[in-house]
């Protein structure tokens, strides 16, 4: 999943038309740790909330598994990168996964089957729309949340996805640098969080009731399982396993562990003492921002993301909350920031010493890169944010996106699901 | 006549004054988690992220102790010296009246089964 | 002379009983989770795959306050109008005689220390 | 006149004594999980490699029932009947005056309410 | 392990022995996949009692991966795989891994070291036994569990798998299409958990007091983890990797979302409210329905076995709950329907255009197929419910099957293990 | 991974300096298995430990994670494994990874890249210093803890990594074996256990007041992930995909299992009942004991392996609590026992049938191997255990290691950290 200019270099020998059984073992593995993100994620995210919530939070993240692993195969993946439609979005003609064999494709991963390509794929698509659900935790209605989902997938998420990788999408003619999907994922999953913060109303009692965090261990959990699942992301996105494979995979525990650090120790300094959650959250960080770098630079230079991560994003995230602003569980601080930070370090720090196939940035004497990195967010960015708007809206007309305040009160394990988490220990 | 205090006191205290009370051969009691609001109106909660919010309730322990009219005062005395800190929170003592006791095990009454 | 105040309410009630009270002036209080039967005799479980079965303990919250004789009736007033609902299972108050008061913090006694 | 009648019992008696009130016309009642010592000092815990600690507090349930004057050796007897087996750690019953009892429901006072 | 008519291929040509290492290292990770499944299936099953038996049903999956193991080494394998006896039974000569040995097989698995063969084998031998205890869940003894289960694994898991997977096996002489273990795993462990819920006593309070699972973020733990081993189970299967390990990939994840999307869907509409262990439910069930055909079967076919998997086997649980039987945690309505649902898929969908070494099924054009598909199905299944019969019947007899009242009122955790899953709070 | 007498096979050949992409997928997957033990490790100290002192126990775990990442890039590989000095360590030639390039080391794994080595033994290098952390459990200061951490394993791991590992290292040249990490991680680490426990003071109320376990399924959760991940760590050691990974995943599985089997019965006979707790640990023990002997042995010696593991860990723990020293978790007795009985049966039941590149051990004629095994043991053990006690009796002088009584009662999570692992049910 390298974006550079031109053609996709496969696309020039579209003879190389064998199945490697290493590259499809590894792709195969990654695909499996990436899957496991997402519940990964609702566990995170499931620990953040109150107890009342948890199993409707888990439940969010593992619904969409299922619900995107349908779209994807349906028509999802045909959107996303099926055969080009002016550089905006792909043709139907791979819906229902018609043309998408057992064969490596002569455009995407040449080495591996199509269908290794498509499912490494449809793990991405499912975790973004993921991502947003911290936004609005604790108070949507489920069916509110499956519309909006499979609307946002469709809508949002195909199309940006087409342009960054798909072949023909204008911004990967561009030339912008994104390993493994700082702008698809982190950018427009993190904006769209924001939208919905400003979207929605407030959960009740915010900023006058505390709300505890209802399952620390699940955080870290989630958290542990999101950085093993990570090097399937990162280091998956090669394509293939080898030298780069092994250096994305390097690069994104160092990035992940310097943020941990670098979070836990501002937590320490403006909050007293150092968080655990602090810990978890800025190991997300790191592999946030380390995303789209991660193909692209050297350990030392994930040092130094890894860093900037820990501080930027819970800058943001203080910031966020300052404002009153309501993004429960801090999608945009995390992602939104992270990936913005990711895809600028992505500018200043690539090499083409670590990828040849890459491009250098800023400090290897491409200062134009940085400009390429911005457009690429900011197109991602303002396309996200605007159509999250719009979805958000129409559902709400349309449905309703809130529960009521009594719902509300009762937690949504009982009041969307009839279950609750734990057994009530009626003695 | 026997009387029930109910001693509400920090939870940390609670093995504090099991121990004095026992010392004073005082051994039956029974305790539960409440959350209690008082002169001590609340401590400021500060989240993940800096927001900060009023927590007005705080847990507290309920200590019971059912003992004869004739031991009252000693016994809200040594919970009185194993529960003081001297700073708010420290909680409060209510005696009642107690009209019975039974000793399930042997159908027992009166205030020689407490 | 005091009186105990013990009202076992709806557990969704309690955030409205705590704010109508402190309004009153009445800070002092403490609460529990408890499970409990009544007239409402129990609600239906559904399981997961259908299977009914009857829950006859539902949990239940117990606000205790002590008040001054005098305020007895209207802490009640307030409990009763924070928390009736007019459907089954709103709960029921109990009152009770409380004899003396002590504050842990100085070891002040009387009703002044509620 | 009422009267609350506390029992302090085994926590896998509960079930028991529920069925034994509901059958003899007490519905209405109440239960909390507390921790209690009494005659029964303690059992002997066993950690994951032999060491031996006492606990001291075992876990009990109060059952809190409250009723005419003149139910409560009925009721006494119940749930001594349904509690008892003759072991240490039966538990304890405990009674004490109730001067009013209010259904929040319907604001109806009075004996008639329970 | 693809069961197909005449003598296994790898048999024609014993002269290609060597290992090759990207297979290799898929089939490790594969078995590493699966061995997770079964603490996985004890969490699963765990989140599902009462709190009270939640250490102790956790203990029952995990010790079966010890006991198991053991077994395995010891004999299991040289029955279930060792050279063939009648047809039924694979001889003692394995025993104790003699003769199996680092280089590959000439049977089974002819390019990754026969080790590794039976390593992969062994993880299906320990999920088996593990499913079923969901059956029993609540109320066995502990030893007698321990007993019936090591019974159970040699008596009739390796004969079972002996006559499936076993070169010479007679249902795989037939030419029975099973490409994870429809029949092997699912159907003979669903089968014996009916009939261990006709011969054990209901757990007390059944029909009257609620059963509120005691921790619904333990289900979906196991959920998300069994969905993340499966893809070890099936696409390893393949014993390499490739165009037919990518296949199975992709059909294991469609069918287990496509039955999640279902099965919650039917809890929605026939119970009021979408549950959420209704979704994890329905993966498990998805899961299980596309084993057997996850070789031979394109996407799309996975999403109507999916579909096929979260309405039977959901309304299969109704019906058990409504018969009034405790098969506590639906094995059955889980495995048992559901491994006949994918027996006779296979039967349908199997098509030689995803694996030439299959079969075509009924819409492709072979009819046959069903007929031999449901002999396979009767044969195990039969097999099975009789055998445990019989395992139950004696161990009853000698030892008891369930404990004592005072005990199953106490909970397993305590009575049987003398351990409480979570620290009492005692103030 | 392999410890033989004298130079490096792989020096001698330092022409062959292909990346292979099947072993480096094989590599990459181990370590990510590896990685994802050290929060397993959290959860399964994290269980151990009482409710109020979860959140910080998981903490130490994770927080490790990030340290020694950045610690290992920075300087902890350059220390460990860096041109020898004189046999004791490495010097700083290879500081923050310079000259560690993605082209293979031509001394360690000479067919993945250099990183994918250095990535592989950083997760050891992490895992390592956490085991110790359930020695010091729920008392020790979280500063005190981290400044613990970092010097432990700059000034006792990286050095006896190097002796024993690094090319040039003096164990490495006596010809000891040690496959995976016997010496290395378990001796090291229980020892160092062991003196924390003899220099900290007990827990207050130790001995006096049950101190449950407060979350059993996350003992079990965390010993199924360690299992899970060990195939990584012992089959990883391999650097290579094929038969010598396969047998170390078999002998591996097949320890756990019987040294799992084998404490639950310990304690159902010493105890009274088959405690989940003992088969959780005793998994932990079999997995340390095969460590050292996974590339040497048989499955049947395996079997014995974890028998004696399963015996002498149980005791060890049981003599170490008679003797009154709180070793919270029982490091010493799982690791340091555990350790000891693995470097012996190495020495035992090591042959060249199963690894050429080996030895012999006394019951294949060549009781030599047992005398050598025994002076590392005895090198590392008496090493760490004086590195041990002089880090913390430097640590307790400058900042103290024990947080004061009123924390200890309140529990670290809320006293270090301000955050309680559980949502307050504050009604
Ligand atoms: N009037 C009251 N009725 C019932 N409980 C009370 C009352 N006043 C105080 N309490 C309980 O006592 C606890 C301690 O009271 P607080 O006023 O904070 O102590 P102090 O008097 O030392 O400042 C409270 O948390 C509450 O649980
Ligand atoms: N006699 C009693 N003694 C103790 N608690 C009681 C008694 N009667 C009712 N309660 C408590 O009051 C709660 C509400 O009573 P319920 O009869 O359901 O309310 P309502 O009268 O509004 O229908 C019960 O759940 C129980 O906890
Ligand atoms: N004086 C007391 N005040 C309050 N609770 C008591 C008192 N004595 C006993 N209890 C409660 O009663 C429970 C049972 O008492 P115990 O003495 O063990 O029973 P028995 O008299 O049958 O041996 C104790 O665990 C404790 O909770």
């Amino acid at each position: 999943m390298i974006d550079i200019a031109g053609p996709p270099l496969a696309t020039l020998s579209p003879a190389v038309a064998e199945v490697s059984s290493g590259d499809t073992g590894w792709v195969l593995a990654a695909s499996a740790l990436v899957l496991i993100m997402t519940p990964a994620l609702g566990f995170f995210y499931g620990g953040m909330v109150r107890r009342k919530n948890v199993a409707a939070t888990i439940m969010q993240s593992f619904i969409i598994v299922a619900l995107i692993s349908v779209q994807w195969v349906l028509f999802g993946y045909s959107l996303a990168f099926g055969p080009d439609k002016g550089g905006f979005i792909g043709g139907l003609e791979w819906a229902g996964l018609r043309n998408v064999g057992l064969e490596p494709s002569d455009t995407y991963g040449t080495t591996i089957p199509h269908q290794a390509f498509m499912v490494f794929q449809l793990m991405f698509a499912i975790i973004t729309p993921a991502l947003i659900t911290g936004a609005f935790a604790e108070r949507i209605k489920f069916k509110a949340f499956l519309v909006f989902i499979l609307a946002w997938s469709t809508f949002v998420y195909d199309p940006i996805a087409h342009w960054v990788w798909g072949s023909g999408g204008w911004l990967f003619k561009l030339g912008a640098l994104d390993f493994a999907g700082g702008t698809v994922v982190h950018i427009s999953s993190g904006f769209a969080a924001l939208m919905a913060a400003l979207v929605m109303r407030r959960r009740l009692g915010y900023g006058r009731e505390p709300m505890e965090p209802g399952n620390v261990p699940f955080i870290v959990l989630g958290a542990a399982l999101l950085w093993f699942g990570w090097f399937g992301f990162n280091a998956g996105s090669a394509l293939a396993s080898g030298a780069l494979a092994t250096s994305a995979f390097v690069v994104t525990n160092t990035s992940a562990a310097m943020a941990a650090l670098t979070w836990m120790t501002m937590t320490w300094w403006l909050g007293g003492k150092p968080s655990v959650i602090g810990a978890a959250c800025g190991a997300v960080a790191g592999l946030v921002a380390i995303t789209p770098a991660s193909g692209f630079v050297t350990p030392m230079a994930a040092v130094l993301i890894g860093l900037g991560a820990g501080v930027f994003c819970y800058l943001a995230c203080r910031l966020r909350a300052k404002m009153g602003l309501d993004d429960s569980l801090d999608v945009w601080g995390c992602h939104g920031i992270g990936g913005i930070w990711g895809a600028i370090a992505t500018g200043l720090f690539a090499t083409v010493a670590v990828n040849a196939a890459g491009r250098d940035g800023l400090f290897y004497g491409n200062p134009g890169q940085v400009g390429i990195q911005l457009a690429a967010v900011g197109a991602s960015m303002a396309y996200s944010f605007v159509g999250t708007f719009i979805i958000l809206k129409v559902i709400d007309k349309v449905w309703g996106l809130h529960v009521n305040e009594e719902e509300e009160r009762a937690g949504l394990d009982l009041a969307q699901h009839g279950e609750r988490a734990y057994e009530m220990q009626g003695l | 006549m026997m009387h029930k205090i109910e001693a509400i006191i920090r939870p940390e205290k609670l093995e504090n004054v099991k121990d004095a009370l026992a010392k004073a051969g005082f051994h039956g009691l029974n305790a539960a988690n409440v959350v209690g609001r008082g002169v001590q109106r609340g401590i400021v909660y500060e989240g993940r992220t800096g927001e900060r919010a009023t927590v007005d309730m705080l847990p507290k322990v309920k200590l019971e102790v059912v003992v004869r009219e004739a031991d009252t005062e000693r016994v809200i005395d040594i919970i009185e010296r194993a529960c003081r800190t001297g700073k708010i929170g420290d909680g409060k003592i209510f005696v009642s009246p107690v009209l019975e006791a039974v000793r399930v095990r042997t159908g027992e009454r009166g205030d020689s089964v407490i």
